[in-house]
């Protein structure tokens, strides 16, 4: 366990500090921050006090020093564009992504497990080729088209859901969410499910996929030879058992939805961090995309984390020494 | 001792036709007909991209042949130049059906080659980390987890932003983005593989390393790794429209799918559905073909699912 | 029959040593990583593990002999029998082959005699690569080794698949178009191919059905008196090993426990381990018989217990058993056991 | 002697495959007495473990039962409803599988399983389950039950593993046990063990055994009686003593031929030539025909099972008599 | 009704009306504060917190402030919260693109009484009201040490705007209510919901949906539509932004301009932008009503020239830049290209209404003239510093400019000059001495007439020589659904306080 953590941690720091200089490196190959946020009319002597109030006179190397020993400090820069610390901008949009990465999670896991359950235990019924057809659909609709449709009908042409943006909000534990208003729900609505059709597939796949692996396995005719109901052989045993690749892929994807959520959020305006670093990208917003990027992968990290607990406390056979390595 | 005959009449050959792993596994392959379908429909598909330039009315990507008089032509209506516009044209007067062509084209061109590249490069990786261990092994999958622990779509915007416009440049970023998948899946496999009992029979016969290496381990790799490749491009096709959509990719003059449904968004909403709506259907049709035969593939080359 | 059995008795006895293991050691470690290390400076209870899967063996096998090789899973059979075949090298001692030592020898002539000891393995399934021919698994190494032309190929692999009793017909079939006794003689095929004096079986009718298993121990016994091959027998089943060998080497948790003709360790076993193993052994002549019990599991050879390996199961355990190694030692002619009991008496 | 624990008459289980019929048993009859063991024993594919599976109802499709009675207790379980099958299994009939590591699910805490069987029977309170799962461990020879209790099966070794799975089927104290080739994976001193501990149960709780092995000699030490089968068929039965000291039908002959230790050390072995057919499409006839050396144009047709001696029972035209054999 | 929503496409990135030059930051600022010359919506300067002003002196400004003016938060606007304002200009840290530039021609600030003030300049400085609409009055008292987190925060952010900030989610959306004690007209609505929706779509989706009472930015795919639409009112106005194309000046006749090559695709060996004719033919090339008609399916006007009619500085006598091809292939010819040439042309793709498609339009014009032109739309972010850079040879940009000629000269025209400030976003490094000294004279000239014929004489000659090859003005436009009614302005601001509920 401690061995475990302790390489966790090793390839975390390694990771975000990887990650720091790629990512120093890259926007500055970009472009100029400058160039981007200073006014057209801007002369010589503006763009230059400009230039120096960021930072941006110093050698690369020294500029990546500065924000180094600052990033030690727990502080990773004030955002270019907003003035404000990047850190605090992010969490402020935090919960935003949050709820709508979890939202769509839930979605994914209430009609892909039940779905996939069906599919594997009746492989060859037309309900299940459909289950599957349907699941490939899934996987290959490209996630921004879906969302536009979604809007072109459920908002345009229905006139059910709310087109875009967050809605309502209520505090809960000093943060906004909207999940807890029925009118924030209704905003989620379409970007959860927008962003959730990719996981259903997966969801529904990787069910099926287990439910029929394991239904091969001898402990599941041996549990069906002790004489127990088929619900309690599909529920506690196969379903106990096909938990453990759901599980670890549904967790190791929330990463990839909180990342994905930039395509969502900008087709839905969800002002997540999504929506956040795509317009920080745009204008060169360096300190926020590093922290941004520190972010993600410190969260891709914890998840990883949390779901490799998660898979030792569902499969007593692992143990967290031999891992990763 | 008469077993050698008795053994060879006992097991005379029903069929003359030798079975070749290919041919079972064709013959497996084929038993899912909606993955036939597929097959058929991505043979089309390919088919028609591979000879855009002579099937298709008009070459799209040639400024001159374009003129935006014809821009935003609904479906059927005759333009300029005197072809019908079946599918309609875009904002540029671009038609619409050649388009989605030369975009397969493009598409496809992404797709398979930064597949095929991300797959060599991959799975020479994988092989070697697998097979050398050590420092080697600890080495290139560290590199691996860290490519892993960023989020595709991200990594693909920065380099994107990065490398600037271009096929090649969305290629490359594909690539970085994808080769560590197959590297993790082939040094599992190749893992599993390097310890069955045949690699050691091979070593015992002294047979050198290299051939080992790629006669030997590697050929039985490629399961996996087909699976895996179909797959990715799928992927591939999927977040080179994204990336395109999110203005980045593919440059203008030269739309692949993904930009041509872009480029069609706005029009979306007004009514002019065609200019997105049609590479739409393009694009998961394609999508969707290779993933119905990817589908398959993981069936048949799963030796789980197998007695 | 007898005659020439006691024959070759006595030529055995005069044969070379043809292979030679002096002290031979093999550990398989986990090492800690640097992550391990730090987790076990902060007081982590993880450790280097190593598992002593042979553990100063020494072993001698004469020109002619077939030597069974005996134990339960895990008590390291294969990982000796790959040492022996050059696949695996050993962490302690030497290994001579026909007087020469493997391990000194530069990598092309370590190859070439490699090359004459060949291995026949258990899993007929896993032994054969799936995707080569029948033909190629067989005569690939013939034609790397430049032991067959280009021109000569088709005839060599034909006359190789014959004598291991399969019809040269089926050459051009892949693996998965035989059954398991016809897989097991490809591989008997694609060993003898490369002319070796050689053979280790491991396990090699194990996974085979009695009556595939009886074709084949037959072929291995034609094969040696027409081929005068050796063989090291690496098997479980004290059945086949009783059938088959000239002399047993009986191994427990890594370590030889008993070593001597075949007659000798049935009729006379002299190592309680040896002994209770023969008295497990379910025999179909005996009817209705009580199954004698040895006590206790196959302890983890990651964490064998101290002194004799086999004390906390043995039914004369002692104080000394516990706390010193016995050593092997010579108890008749050609016998040999590793049991404190021994110098009791 | 009182009514027969299980009566097997003319079962046929066929798949139902893409590439044809398979006829995995065919024609099989048995029976076994109360506090009796029978070895069924036959080569790799010979349709063992389907008779099994057909007996406690669990043949996967695409097979299916076709045919025959399984009367046990007098009760026809080919025909009764899978709610009166799932009451017998576990509960008077149990199976113990051939691999240890895999029949018991590693998910799941050995109490679980262990009391959710109690459960599935009988209306009892968990503490009652648990207390009899631990009473049962501890009758097959597991140290500390308590404890062990709360393990997972990987915490086990493969012998213990088997044990507990032997402790599961003996919960409900069966009438019959199917016992489908439980120590064939495992070393032999723990065979031994098993066996041993088998023997002892058998004596003193009269549970009728069905043991499945491919091993004679496993077969010798256990059973009373044997069925021998081949491709699908049961080819020669009767008592285990008379069976192998003189098997009349060839095959069984041939396979015990086949036993290393049967024969003089050095000495060829009796093998029997060929390999077993395919249960794909068998030709009509005996399906021995081609391996036999007794063949003739007779084997052609197929032969009927028949009482050739008192108490044995054989398939075959030209079964070996007393005298062919000292001949040969 | 008494509550409004706005969608507008470009985020606020900060309430602190002296952060960052950004027109979304700046129409809310016109919305929360006040500025001592306001303008109206065709941009004319209208008193504003300055009742009056006039030059008292040719270097000396007087401005009268309004009274009874009160801040959001109570405190009364005097003379020192004009002279604290400007002295914070400069002080904005990591500002990074600040005020300062309209604080700098002021060498000193007299304040003659609470209502009256005098900015004294170096020079003579006609521009100086014109400046001052660009800086908005903030209150001293809670300004004083204030950093832009306070103003984001809304604590510091107290005008005298008709709106007062209620709430601020960074890039989300702005709470509006209306501040009664505005001294000017009363705000029409009690609460405002001022949403960010940069997606295009999303935006119209959002207003047909009925989410959002108005948006601005209307993509103009969308425009046909909306127009029919009953329950949708437009409104538009030609605005300040000329879409033009850059060309390389900065290659001599006989270098290589970088992305210029013979039909073969090699070297040129000279830079044909510096021949008039070559310039000349490229703009005659362009088909300019097409252009408006068909990609910005007109939502512009097409222009000969950076500023509309009526504007400070159109040149009135400016024939249009004729559609000739044939002309344009013989000027080619004349000029030593009878067969063309290739160039590449660059532009941004998420900048300007339509630029992608722009280029591409250009690109099949110039091709048809032989002209084999190759196209390139790159984000934003590293198109600009690469045409900063001069890397490319001819480019798409567009210049926003304030209500007067001599702006654009300055910036985009004027030759290079890093100690002037010229020049600045002259990107193509032209030059024309003559354009210079005109715009010198007029820089100094207070006289208003014959300031702008000054300006008038050197846009005229830069245009003639086709320095930039001008494409259209942009037209603003906003979309209401029924019920409200948006003022349409000039300028690109969206203001809250021009949305009011329909006359009916
Ligand atoms: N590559 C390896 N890495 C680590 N441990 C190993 C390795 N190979 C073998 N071992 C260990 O060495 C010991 C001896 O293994 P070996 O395979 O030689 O046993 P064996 O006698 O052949 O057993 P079996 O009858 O099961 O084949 C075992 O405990 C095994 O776990
Ligand atoms: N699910 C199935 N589908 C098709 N055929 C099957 C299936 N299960 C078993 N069979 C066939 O039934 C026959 C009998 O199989 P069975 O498992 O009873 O053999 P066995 O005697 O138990 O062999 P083993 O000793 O290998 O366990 C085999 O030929 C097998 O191919
Ligand atoms: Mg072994
Ligand atoms: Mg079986």
């Amino acid at each position: 366990m401690t061995v475990y953590l302790v390489r966790r941690l090793l390839q975390a720091l390694l990771v975000v500090f990887a990650m720091s200089v790629i990512v120093f490196v890259g926007v500055y190959a970009i472009g100029d921050p400058v160039e981007i946020l200073i006014s057209p009319d801007a002369d010589q002597i503006e763009r230059e006090r400009a230039v120096q109030s960021l930072g941006l006179d110093l050698p690369l190397w020294h500029q990546y020093l500065v924000f180094l020993g600052n990033a030690l400090q727990g502080d990773l820069g004030r955002s270019f564009v907003f003035n404000e610390p990047a850190l605090k901008l992010i969490l402020q949009r935090m919960p935003a992504t949050l709820e709508l990465a979890f939202g769509a999670m839930f979605i994914s896991i209430v009609v892909g497990l039940p779905l996939g359950l069906y599919a594997g235990l009746r492989p060859n019924s037309p309900v299940s080729k459909t289950i599957m057809a349907g699941s490939i659909l899934g996987f290959s609709l490209p996630t921004f088209w879906v969302g536009l449709m979604l809007i072109m009908v459920f908002a345009v042409q229905l006139g059910w859901l709310p087109s875009t943006g967050r809605g309502e909000t209520a505090t809960f534990l000093g943060v906004q969410w909207s999940f807890l208003t029925l009118n924030g729900l209704s905003h989620m609505a379409m970007p959860a499910i927008n962003l959730a059709l990719f996981k259903i597939s997966l969801v529904i796949r990787l069910t099926r996929a287990g439910v029929r692996e394991t239904m091969l396995m001898d402990y599941v005719k041996f549990a069906r030879a002790k004489g127990l109901s088929p619900a309690r052989v599909t529920f506690v045993h196969v379903f106990k058992n096909i938990l453990i690749p759901v599980v670890t892929v549904v967790g190791l994807e929330l990463g990839s939805t909180i990342a994905f959520s930039v395509v969502t959020e900008s087709v839905f305006a969800w002002p997540g961090m999504g929506k956040l670093i795509i317009d920080s990208i745009n204008v060169l917003d360096r300190p926020v995309i590093v922290a941004y990027l520190m972010i993600i992968v410190l969260m891709f990290i914890t998840i990883n984390l949390i779901v490799d607990l998660t898979y030792s406390l569902l499969d007593p056979r692992v143990r967290l020494e031999g891992k990763g390595a | 001792m008469s077993d050698a005959t008795l053994n060879g009449a006992a097991a005379a050959p029903r069929k003359d036709r030798v079975e070749t792993p290919f041919r079972r596994f064709v013959s497996e392959f084929m038993e899912s007909r909606i993955a036939v379908l597929g097959l058929i429909v991505f043979t089309i598909i390919a088919f028609i991209a591979i000879f855009a330039p002579w099937i298709a009315p008009q070459n799209p990507y040639d400024l001159a042949q374009l003129d935006i008089m014809d821009g935003r032509m609904e479906p059927g209506t005759v333009g300029g130049a005197g072809f019908t516009f079946w599918l309609g044209t875009d904002d540029q007067g671009r038609d619409m059906l050649s388009g989605i062509m030369y975009g397969l084209r493009i598409s496809l061109t992404v797709g398979a080659g930064s597949a095929l590249i991300a797959c060599i490069v991959g799975a020479s990786l994988g092989l070697l980390a697998a097979y050398a261990g050590g420092r080697t092994d600890s080495v290139i999958m560290r590199v691996v987890d860290l490519q892993l622990s960023f989020p595709s779509i991200l990594v693909a915007l920065m380099i994107l932003a990065f490398l600037g416009k271009g096929i090649m440049n969305v290629v490359i970023a594909l690539v970085i983005v994808e080769w560590a998948y197959y590297a993790r899946t082939v040094r599992g496999t190749a893992l599993v593989e390097r310890r069955r009992e045949y690699i050691e029979a091979a070593q015992c016969l002294a047979l050198p390393t290299r051939r080992i290496l790629f006669r030997h381990l590697l050929p039985n790799c490629l399961p996996p790794l087909i699976v895996v490749a179909t797959m990715q491009v799928a992927r591939a096709i999927a977040l080179e429209a994204t990336l395109s959509f999110l203005g980045l990719g593919v440059p203008i003059t030269e739309p692949s799918l993904g930009l041509l449904i872009a480029n069609g968004y706005e029009y979306m909403l007004s009514g002019k559905y065609w200019i997105s709506f049609y590479p739409g259907i393009a694009l998961l049709i394609t999508i969707v073909s290779i993933n119905l035969v990817g589908d398959q593939l993981r069936d048949v080359l799963n030796p789980r699912l197998k007695k | 029959m007898s005659e020439t059995a006691t024959a070759r008795r006595a030529a055995l006895d005069a044969g070379a040593p043809m292979v030679e293991l002096r002290g031979i050691s093999r550990r398989f470690e986990k090492k800690l990583d640097f992550a391990g290390r730090i987790a076990q400076r902060l007081g982590a209870p993880v450790r280097e593990e190593t598992v002593h899967a042979v553990d100063n063996v020494d072993l001698t096998i004469r020109k002619g002999e077939v030597v069974g090789l005996v134990g339960e899973s895990g008590c390291g059979k294969s990982t000796l029998g790959r040492m022996v075949a050059g696949i695996l090298p050993p962490s302690d001692g030497t290994i001579l082959r026909d007087g020469i030592d493997v391990l000194s020898l530069s990598a092309a002539e370590a190859r070439e005699i490699n090359l004459r000891t060949q291995m026949i393995f258990q899993d007929p399934y896993a032994s054969l690569n799936p995707r080569m021919r029948v033909a190629d698994i067989v005569g690939e190494a013939p034609l790397v080794h430049g032991l067959v032309t280009r021109a000569g190929y088709d005839a060599y692999v034909d006359e190789q698949m014959r004598r291991a009793g399969l019809d040269p017909a089926f050459k051009r079939r892949y693996p998965h178009q035989f059954s398991g006794g016809q897989r097991q003689r490809i591989g008997i095929a694609r060993a003898l191919a490369v002319k070796p004096d050689f053979i280790v079986c491991d396990e090699a009718v194990a996974a085979l059905d009695v009556s595939i298993q009886a074709q084949i121990l037959n072929l291995f016994m034609r094969l040696r008196t027409e081929l005068d091959l050796t063989y090291l027998f690496i098997s479980h089943d004290l059945g086949v090993v009783e059938h088959l060998s000239d002399r047993v080497v009986i191994m427990y948790l890594g370590r030889v426990v008993e070593e001597a003709p075949a007659e000798t360790v049935f009729a006379r076993p002299n190592h309680p381990y040896t002994q209770s193993l023969l008295a497990s052994v379910p025999r179909i002549e005996s009817r209705k018989r009580a199954f004698s019990v040895v006590k206790g599991e196959i302890p983890s050879p990651l964490n064998p217990p101290s002194g004799c390996h086999f004390h906390p199961r043995c039914p004369h355990a002692m104080e000394r058993c516990k706390l010193e190694k016995p050593v092997l030692k010579e108890v008749a002619p050609g016998q040999r056991s590793a049991c404190h009991l021994n110098d009791a008496a | 002697m009182a009514a027969p624990t299980l009566e097997v008459r003319n079962l046929r289980t066929h798949f139902f495959t893409r590439a044809g019929v398979v006829k995995a048993v065919d024609d099989v009859s048995f029976t076994v007495e109360r506090g009796k063991v029978l070895g069924l024993v036959g080569e790799s594919g010979s349709g063992k473990s389907v008779t099994g599976f057909s007996i406690i109802g669990l043949v996967d499709p695409p097979g299916r039962v076709v045919g025959g009675q399984i009367l046990f207790q007098g009760r026809d379980l080919a025909r009764i409803s899978e709610e009166e099958m799932r009451d017998l299994r576990g509960n008077r009939i149990a199976m113990i599988f051939q691999d240890p590591m895999m029949t018991l699910n590693p998910v799941l805490r050995v109490d679980t399983q262990m009391i959710e069987t109690v459960l599935a029977h009988k209306k009892v309170s968990a503490e009652e389950a648990r207390q009899r799962a631990r009473d049962t461990l501890g009758m097959v020879g597991i140290p500390s039950p308590d404890e062990r209790l709360k393990s997972y099966p990987h915490q086990f070794s493969g012998g213990m593993r088997q044990r507990v799975a032997i402790a599961i089927a003996l919960l409900h104290e069966p009438d019959l046990i199917i016992a489908d080739e439980p120590t064939t994976a495992l070393d032999v001193t723990i065979q031994g063990q098993i066996l041993a501990e088998v023997q002892k149960l058998a004596a003193t709780t009269g549970t009728s055994l069905i043991w499945i092995t491919h091993d004679l000699s496993v077969v010798a030490g256990l059973a009373d009686d044997i069925a021998v089968m081949y491709a699908g068929r049961i080819v020669e039965k009767g008592d285990v003593s008379a069976v192998l000291d003189a098997p009349l039908h060839p095959y069984t002959s041939g396979l015990i031929g086949s036993v290393p230790s049967r024969n003089k050390r050095g000495e060829p072995l009796r093998q029997i030539p060929g390999m077993t057919p395919s249960l794909l499409n068998l030709p009509p006839g005996c399906a021995f025909r081609s391996r036999c050396p007794r063949a003739a144009e007779a084997c052609l047709a197929e032969p009927e099972i028949r009482e050739l001696l008192p108490g044995r029972q054989v398939r075959c035209f030209h079964p070996l008599s007393e005298t062919s054999e000292q001949a040969a | 009704a008494q509550t409004a929503t706005i969608a507008v496409g470009a985020p606020v990135t900060s309430l602190d009306p002296h952060f960052h030059q950004l027109s979304p930051n700046n129409a809310v600022a016109d919305t929360v504060f006040d500025r001592l010359v306001n303008n109206d919506v065709n941009l004319r300067n209208i008193p504003g917190l300055a009742t009056e002003w006039r030059a008292v002196a040719p270097t000396v400004w007087e401005f009268k402030l309004r009274p009874n003016v009160r801040f959001h938060n109570g405190n009364a606007f005097t003379a020192d919260d004009v002279v604290f304002t400007l002295q914070r200009l400069p002080n904005v840290p990591n500002s990074p693109s600040s005020f300062a530039a309209y604080s700098r021609p002021i060498t000193r600030i007299e304040v003659v009484d609470p209502l009256t003030i005098r900015f004294h300049t170096a020079q003579p400085y006609p521009l100086l009201p014109l400046d001052m609409t660009n800086v908005r009055i903030v209150d001293k008292e809670t300004a004083e040490n204030a950093t832009t987190a306070d103003f984001n925060d809304v604590r510091a952010a107290q005008g005298t705007g008709p709106y007062r900030i209620v709430s601020h989610r960074n890039g989300d959306r702005i709470e509006f209510e209306r501040w009664d004690g505005y001294w000017g007209e009363r705000a029409p609505f009690q609460r405002v919901s001022y949403r960010m929706i940069t997606n295009d779509a999303a935006r119209t989706a959002a207003l047909r949906a009925g989410d959002v009472d108005l948006i601005d930015q209307v993509p103009t795919s969308d425009l046909a539509n909306l127009r029919r639409n009953p329950n949708i009112r437009i409104a538009e106005m030609v605005g300040l932004r000329l879409i033009f194309l850059g060309l390389d000046h900065l290659r001599a006749e006989n270098e290589n301009s970088p992305f210029i090559t013979d039909n073969d695709g090699r070297p040129l060996g000279r830079n044909p932008l510096r021949d008039l004719r070559v310039r000349q033919a490229l703009s005659m090339a362009i088909d300019r009503n097409a252009i408006v008609e068909r990609v910005m399916e007109g939502t512009a006007v097409p222009a000969n020239q950076f500023l509309p009619s009526g504007v400070f500085g159109h040149v009135g006598d400016l024939p249009p830049v004729p559609f000739d091809p044939d002309g344009a292939r013989r000027l080619l010819a004349e000029a030593g290209y009878p067969n063309g040439f290739r160039i590449q042309l660059n532009g941004p793709n998420d900048r300007y209404i339509n630029d992608a498609r722009i280029i591409q339009a250009v690109g099949q014009m110039w091709t048809r003239i032989g002209v084999r032109t190759a196209v390139e739309a790159q984000p934003w972010t590293t198109f600009v510093g690469r045409a900063g850079r001069q890397e490319y040879s001819a480019f798409l940009i567009g210049w926003g400019s304030n209500p007067d000629g001599s702006h654009p000269l300055r910036n985009i025209i004027a030759t290079f000059n890093r100690d002037r400030g010229w020049g600045a976003s002259n990107r193509g490094r032209y030059s024309n001495p003559q354009v210079d000294s005109l715009l010198d004279q007029s820089l100094s000239e207070l006289d208003t007439e014959k300031r702008e014929r000054l300006i008038v004489d050197a846009m005229r000659i830069a245009m003639q020589d086709v320095a930039v090859v001008p494409l259209h003005i942009q037209t603003n436009i906003w979309a209401t659904r029924r019920g409200f009614e948006y003022t349409a302005s000039v300028d690109e601001g969206t203001l809250a306080q021009r949305l009011r509920p329909a006359a009916r």
